[in-house]
């Protein structure tokens, strides 16, 4: 029985280390980031946001993979709650700004100076 | 040389490609669409790691109902294409300089961090990220979370409603 | 049964009468509250009945106090009136006094304050002239002031002065003494702005009032040095010098414990054991080891003591430099200005030296310090008194200049004259204010005397005891005025102050040049009131004669000054080299200072008495002189010049004169001035400019500005924003990888 | 073991708040009910305030009346109240100001009466709270919160400038605690391990205390460099602390050259307002000093004593000298504040027995003198409208009354013996004399510099008081508009009765205040002279014994169950 446990466990295949993962994660997470930093359309950062938030979910999956426990795939599950209702609203300040300002380019709308 | 790894490999490269597009693209259009592709491949990297339920919703909602989201948004307002690439202001260029030093600091501590991944049982690998367990920790443990952002959910919507409404 | 066994013979028994002793002082107390509260809705009558009452019943309880100081037990035969001292041992026994504690006021920490009273024979004398001039007065005022309509306030500070001055003299402690000191103060302040709708005499009473307190803080400060010079004594005397004393460690410390350190007893005890007896520890030239004092010795300290003590009563007794707010001080009404400010308060520092003066026989410093200042405060007030027209000026100045004779005769050591001579002052002294005041009245309230004179026949009365008074303060034998002064100038010749023997010479030969300027001045005064024609710009052309109760007090009172005289002779009268009765009755009070004295051969005190030749004669003649001077002067010499021009040089003298030698104007300048613009300067530059508009307007300047400089960082774009936010990003990881290197 | 033993503390600062609410509820229009109801509120207030002083045993232990809840475990703080012997007297002296204030502002107050009436009830609650709280961010969270209402009693009930002044006593006052929060909070790290920690001021004190000892020790031989934890930490931090704490009550106090805040408010404030502040608030700052920065930091308070006693008898001689300089009534009497208190911290720093308890004494004193003297001058600015002397003149002809009142409060306030001002200045003098200040100071004999110049206040405060007084009751009726001043009427006689009665009775009978002072002054004393070298420690005083928390069992926090287990009054310990 003992041999057969031994048996059914996972065979031992070559796997991706969890860095590259996390090293993915980064990369997308600073592409997000500059995008966010260097593009003006409002809805352009909004989609790099999107990337950001991905890139936070693939951490919080790879790690739930590297500790084999679901706590990070309930987060990710959350975030992309979260996600969800971020953009809704966002989008629809954006709808909102474009109504007000006619352009969804940030340097047109700079209300907050003063 | 294994199937897993040549997927990551295939799979990672798309992704930053079209994450690559999405903000290099001239039009939104084009951004829009090569979110759409990001979601996707991350999907797929999501599968690797055995969080088929996060994978799936991952395609629900993000490529699904986000996307149309902002294809709507872009339909409404028929934004073209940006006409000139903006002039690069000090923020912008720090930002930007700022962002590729973080990644390669990042990657540097990652790859000093030596992680892999769990070995499970079989049986554990069976029932690992399937919905049936994450329902279980979801109805179970976070119930009350996952109450609230239903609610967080709802106020959105209404949210939405009123900002975008022009008059209510 | 002779007189002295009558007096032995108190109808009530020390002990009986020492636990009613508060009685003295709460009759009075009680009287002002009465009168100040209800004063008004009782009526005249009734107010003055009770103010009159409540100092009558003190009077006699004082009576009562003062007989049983010398009570004799009547089986037995020996002396009643004794305590224990709680300093000595245990048969160290407090003769020819009665006290009672009615535990403690405060105490905390090591130090207490009791409610301690205690009456022997200085304060038995000052209790009898407190309530029984106190009486005469409130008599007189009840007509003085009859139309006025603040009668009720009047009287209701009259008794709170009058239980004020009580607790001075009972206290057995100076502490409690200080809380009469304060009082008196603030009941002159209150009756020298008595018609406070008058400017000048509100501002005479607030300049009474700050000029005292002057002299409180130097008490004060003499009161801690006393009470940490009582704790070093405590810390470093052996057993020899408490025997000295005539005490042990333990005795004193418990004494000390039970009843404070600054009682006089306690204090007396101290003084004892700073006397040098080569196997004792502690002296005079002992440097004190520990505390603020240290390196000080005891003597130095209680020099100093003794000199702050000086300062103080100079404030209350009016001497230099303090003595300006007396003569101001004449602007209440004039009863106030015969009990307050002749016969019992400005006598308060003369009585707090013979108080102490087992402490000041310590310290010839002090000594020859007091007698120094109170001749030239009384010279200098005799000059001032010679060119004044004012009538209660002239009193005035002739006050200072008495206290001043009294200030010598403590200076020099000789206590019973110094008190004699505040007795006799306090009865002649009394008797020409009364006059003054009884002139006035009858004047339309006329002070001028080149405006009056006169007046011998229109006021009979009011002249022969006004005469006789007078008589008496120039020193014209046989009135008392005459033995008190010459008893001090004789004791001032004889005394010798260790170390400064040239003070006696001077002060003696100060002293008759006063006495003779005190007779010119006083000579001057009468005539100009009394004699010759009545003056033309008199206000009412013919004075009337004062009701009874103004007469009265003035003949009991004169007759006093004349009988007072009695007390400078043995008690045989004949007996030209007895002890003088008053001597021999004070010598209870002044044992202490006495031994000391001998012991520590600092001070030699003499006690012989002045012979009919040379010293009387001496001082008759030259009082005489001085009045026979005026008599010249203004009987014959200035009628028969009326109408020549004045030297120019006479006129600035006089002129110099009348302006007191303007040591106003000096003080105003050199002291009120200063301070005022001093005051005026912090407020607008340290307070105002310093601290407000720079310090805190400035800070708030500064935080303004940094404020609106850093408003140009923020752009509003959002983006910008976001990089700061990713730099400080990047910061934070490349921290978490260095953390990571190590 | 009654409810009242262990919740009499409890009840004192807290009715205020209760009747708040109801007064709250009342219709703004109804200001005769809401009058009313206020004034019961301080009645019952005092009543239940005086039982507070009645119970407390002057024998008995340190802190007594104590009630202990939990609150906060997290960050190791607790409802802790409990009184030791000063503070019990500056309670006592808070809920006697409470009804005459009301009392004081019936008329004086013309709008905004019901929140005018919160405000009070608010601050009443909240300065009872800062004297009784043993925790010391509870402490904290009263000593800020009394800002809230002073600053509206000032901001707007206030006269012309109220605005400047109230917005300068909230920043001066502000900015000094704040200081004090971060020293609080160092302290609460540094006087416990981890899990130990706790903002208890007996946890708190007992903690620093033995690394004061061995840092007093080693600074008597002079080498402090060998210290290691706590007593090396506080040897380069005590000082720092030391000064937040400091600075945050010398502005409270106010210490020269931290006072310009105080004659503006006290000038602009309402009646209540001046009253209140000189009373209670000002003690806060005095209080602290006693009970927090000098017993936590003795060793730093051995350094900085000259520094402060001079700042202190700065204060005593400067407050006068400003008082000469004025022409406002209202801002003379502040500046004799200035003076007062100076005399109050010298007899603090003295660090003797005597200067400590007439420091206390002190403390009272001025609340009872300075704060008639604002309520009697509130009656007049009433009828006339202005704060100048000049404008005054005479006035004892027609307010007879109430001039004698005013001239009694006088007496009383330039400490004339027999009132109760002479008590605690003759004792703070004494004290003063009797200290080592000189030898802190470098040259024993400075001491009697320190006293000299502090006595100096004895003259000068005669000569302002009776100055004003002087320009404004005595003299000819200049003024037309002042010929027809009524007298005091008998509500306002019967405010200032109050008053006259305990400035006689203090002045006479003091023993009994002192009594309850002086356990206090002892521990102080004792807890003080762990700084001056050389000083024999008495090791018995020198601990705070607190009752401890109640166990989590009975947490609910109106629960006197501990308490009930513990042996009878005063103040059970476990």
């Amino acid at each position: 029985m003992a041999a057969q446990a031994a048996a059914r466990e996972a065979p031992n295949r070559p796997m991706v280390p969890i860095t590259y993962y996390l090293l993915l994660a980064a990369a997308l997470f600073c592409m997000g980031m500059f995008g966010v930093l260097v593009r003006r359309n409002a809805l352009v950062i909004f989609m790099c946001v999107e990337l950001m938030l991905n890139a936070a979910n693939l951490t919080f999956v790879a790690f739930a993979r590297m500790r084999g426990d679901d706590l990070g795939h309930v987060s990710a599950f959350f975030v992309i709650a979260v996600a969800a209702a971020e953009a809704a609203i966002g989008l629809a300040i954006v709808i909102a700004v474009f109504r007000s300002r006619g352009s969804v380019l940030v340097e047109d709308i700079r209300t907050m100076k003063h | 040389m294994n199937i897993e790894l040549v997927l990551f490999g295939a799979f990672a490269l798309l992704t930053l490609l079209s994450a690559g597009t999405v903000i290099f693209a001239r039009s939104p259009i084009n951004s829009a669409m090569a979110l759409v592709s990001t979601f996707f491949f991350l999907a797929g990297i999501y599968v690797l790691l055995w969080a088929h339920t996060i994978a799936v919703m991952q395609v629900l909602v993000y490529a699904g109902a986000i996307m149309v989201l902002f294809l709507f948004v872009i339909m409404l307002l028929n934004l073209g294409e940006s006409p000139t690439r903006g002039k690069p202001t000090l923020a912008r260029v720090a930002g930007g300089a700022a962002t590729v030093g973080l990644f390669a600091v990042l990657a540097i501590i990652l790859l000093k961090l030596p992680a892999e991944p769990a070995t499970l049982s079989l049986d554990a690998q069976a029932s690992f990220g399937t919905i049936a367990t994450m329902g279980e920790v979801i109805f179970t443990r976070w119930l009350l979370p996952f109450e609230a952002v239903s609610l967080l959910l709802l106020v959105a919507m209404v949210g939405a409603v009123v900002v975008a409404k022009s008059r209510i | 049964m002779t007189l002295v066994e009558f007096f032995r013979a108190a109808p009530v028994a020390p002990d009986i009468l020492a636990p009613s002793l508060w009685l003295i002082i709460a009759l009075p107390l009680l009287g002002a509250f009465i009168c100040g509260v209800f004063g008004k809705m009782m009526g005249r009558a009734n107010v003055q009945l009770v103010a009159c009452a409540a100092v009558a019943g003190s009077f006699v309880l004082s009576v009562l106090a003062f007989w049983a100081t010398s009570h004799q037990n009547p089986e037995t035969g020996r002396l009643a009136a004794l305590f224990p001292n709680p300093f000595g041992i245990e048969r160290d026994f407090v003769r020819y006094a009665l006290a009672y504690d009615y535990g403690t006021w405060f105490s905390v920490g090591d130090f207490r304050v009791n409610f301690g009273l205690m009456v022997d024979h200085l304060s038995g004398i000052l209790l009898l002239i407190i309530t029984g001039v106190g009486f005469l007065i409130h008599l007189y005022s009840t007509s003085y002031m009859e139309h006025d309509a603040a009668y009720w306030r009047f009287f209701a500070y009259l008794n709170l002065f009058v239980a004020a001055m009580l607790t001075l003299v009972l206290a057995d402690n100076l502490i409690l003494l200080f809380v009469g000191w304060e009082g008196v103060g603030m009941a002159s302040y209150l009756l020298i702005g008595f018609w406070y709708d008058d400017p000048a005499k509100a501002w005479a009473g607030r300049k009474a009032f700050v000029t005292n307190r002057i002299g409180d803080f130097a008490f004060l400060i003499a009161t801690f040095l006393l009470v940490l010079l009582v704790s070093a004594f405590t810390q470093q005397a052996n057993a020899s010098d408490y025997s000295t004393a005539g005490t042990t460690a333990q005795h004193y410390k418990a004494a000390l414990a039970q009843k404070g350190p600054v009682t006089f007893k306690g204090l007396e005890k101290m003084a004892e054991g700073l006397v040098d007896t080569n196997v004792d520890q502690v002296d005079l030239s002992t440097p004190i080891k520990a505390g603020p004092l240290e390196g000080y010795t005891f003597g130095g300290v209680m020099t100093a003591a003794m000199l702050l003590f000086l300062l103080g009563a100079a404030g209350k007794s009016a001497q230099l430099p303090l003595y300006v707010w007396l003569p101001d001080a004449m602007a209440g009404p004039t009863p106030v200005s015969a009990l307050i400010h002749a016969a019992t308060m400005v006598t308060a520092g003369v009585y707090l030296f013979s108080r102490m003066s087992a402490l000041l026989v310590l310290s010839p410093t002090a000594m020859a310090t007091i007698a120094i200042i109170g001749a030239l405060t009384s010279l200098l007030a005799a000059l001032i008194a010679f060119a004044q027209d004012d009538i209660k000026k002239v009193l005035a100045y002739s006050t200072v200049s008495q206290l001043g004779i009294m200030f010598m005769g403590v200076g020099m050591g000789i206590f019973w004259a110094a008190v004699f001579h505040l007795m006799t002052h306090a009865f002649f002294k009394a008797c020409l204010f009364l006059g003054a005041g009884s002139v006035m009245h009858g004047n339309g309230d006329e002070t001028d005397i080149k405006k009056l004179g006169g007046l011998r026949k229109e006021m009979p009365w009011t002249w022969a005891t006004f005469l006789i008074a007078t008589l008496a303060i120039t020193g014209i034998v046989p009135l008392s005025g005459f033995f008190s002064k010459d008893a001090i100038l004789h004791g001032a010749h004889l005394n010798k102050l260790g170390g400064l023997e040239w003070v006696g010479g001077v002060v003696y030969y100060l002293g008759l040049l006063i006495a003779a300027s005190t007779a010119f001045y006083m000579t001057r005064a009468y005539l100009l009131t009394f004699e010759g024609p009545r003056s033309k710009e008199a206000k009412v052309a013919h004075a009337h004669e004062s009701a009874w109760q103004m007469t009265l007090p003035l003949v009991v009172l004169a007759v006093l000054s004349v009988l007072a005289a009695r007390y400078a002779f043995g008690i045989n009268f004949f007996d030209m080299t007895a002890q003088p009765v008053l001597e021999n009755f004070l010598s209870p009070v002044f044992s202490a200072s006495k031994r000391i004295a001998e012991a520590s051969t600092l001070v030699q005190l003499d006690s012989s008495r002045p012979q009919v030749f040379p010293d009387y004669l001496k001082a008759w003649a030259v009082a005489l002189a001085g009045g026979g001077l005026a008599v010249y002067l203004y009987r014959v010499f200035f009628p028969a010049r009326v109408g020549q021009p004045v030297p120019a040089y006479a006129r600035a003298v006089r002129r110099a004169a009348q302006n007191k030698f303007y040591v106003d104007e000096l003080y105003e300048l050199i002291l009120i001035r200063p301070v005022k613009f001093m005051s005026f300067l912090l407020f607008r530059v340290v307070d105002a400019l310093v601290i407000d508009t720079v310090a805190v307007r400035g800070t708030a300047w500064v935080t303004a500005r940094v404020g609106s400089a850093l408003r140009y960082v923020q752009s509003g774009d959002a983006q910008a924003y976001a990089a700061v936010m990713a730099i400080a990003l990047l910061g934070g990881v490349v921290y978490a990888l260095i953390q990571v290197m190590q | 073991m009654s409810f009242f033993d262990t919740h009499l503390l409890n009840l004192v600062v807290f009715l205020p708040l209760v009747f708040a609410a109801l007064v709250a509820m009342l219709p703004a229009s109804e200001n005769g009910q809401i009058r009313t109801v206020t004034l019961i509120a301080m009645v019952v207030d005092l009543v239940f305030g005086v039982w507070a002083y009645m119970a407390y045993v002057p024998g008995g232990p340190e802190f007594q009346l104590e009630y202990r809840a939990r609150w906060f475990d997290l960050f190791g703080t607790s409802y802790h109240v409990g009184v030791d012997g000063l503070a019990v007297s500056l309670l006592l002296l808070t809920v006697f100001l409470g009804p005459l204030v009301v009392l004081a502002s019936t008329t004086y107050i013309k709008f905004r009466i019901k929140e005018f009436h919160l405000a009070l009830l608010v601050l009443q609650t909240t300065m009872l709270g800062a004297l009784v709280s043993l925790d010391v961010l509870l402490f904290y969270i009263f000593f800020e919160a009394m800002l809230i209402p002073m600053y509206l009693l000032v901001g707007v009930w206030g006269a012309e400038d109220r605005q400047m002044a109230a917005v300068k006593f909230f920043l001066y006052t502000l900015a000094g605690s704040l200081l004090m929060l971060v020293a609080i909070i160092a302290v609460y790290f540094i006087s416990a391990p981890v899990g130990a920690r706790s903002f208890d001021y007996a946890s708190i004190y007992n903690g620093l205390l033995s690394a004061n000892q061995q840092l007093s020790a080693c600074t008597t031989e002079g080498n402090c460099e060998s210290l290691t934890g706590l007593a090396a930490t506080l040897h380069t931090w005590g000082p720092w602390l030391f000064a937040a704490f400091a600075i945050a009550f010398a502005v409270k106090v106010p210490m020269w050259p931290l006072h310009t805040w105080l004659p503006d408010a006290h000038v602009q404030a309402p009646v209540a307002g001046s009253m209140i502040l000189a009373g209670v608030t000002l003690k806060m700052g005095t209080f602290g000093f006693w009970r927090y920065a000098i017993p936590f930091f003795p060793v730093a308070t051995q350094q900085a004593r000259p520094f402060l006693a001079t700042l202190a008898v700065i204060g005593i001689v400067y407050g006068a000298l400003m008082c000469l300089a004025q022409r406002d009534i209202k801002k003379l009497i502040a500046y004799s504040s200035v003076s007062h208190l100076g005399y109050c911290m010298l007899g603090i720093l003295a660090i003797t027995a005597e200067g400590a308890t007439g420091s206390a004494y002190q403390m009272l004193n001025h609340g009872v003198s300075t704060g008639a003297l604002f309520l009697l001058f509130g009656f007049l600015y009433e009828r006339r409208h202005s704060r100048l002397m000049a404008d005054y003149g005479g006035i004892a002809k027609v307010m007879p009354v109430f001039t004698a009142a005013f001239v009694i409060i006088t007496f009383s306030s330039i400490a004339v013996p027999g009132t109760n001002g002479f008590i605690g200045e003759f004792l703070v003098l004494l004290g003063t004399f009797k200290s080592d200040l000189g030898e802190a100071a470098g040259n024993a004999h400075l001491t009697a510099v320190f006293g000299a110049f502090a006595t100096l206040g004895v003259i000068l405060g005669a000569a302002y008081m009776l100055w004003m007084v002087q320009k404004v009751f005595f003299g000819g009726l200049t003024h037309r508009e002042n010929q027809h001043l009524t007298d005091m009427n008998l509500r306002e006689g019967l405010t200032v009765l109050p008053f006259i009665a305990l400035v006689l009775v203090m002045g006479l009978q003091p023993q009994p205040f002192l009594d309850r002072l002086s356990p206090s002054t002892d521990r102080f004393l004792a807890r003080a002279r762990v700084g001056t070298p050389g000083a024999a420690l008495e090791v018995d005083r020198l601990r705070v014994e607190v009752m401890s928390l109640p166990s989590p069992l009975v947490a609910a926090p109106s629960a006197p169950v501990p308490l009930a287990a513990a042996p009878a009054v005063p103040s059970p310990r476990q």
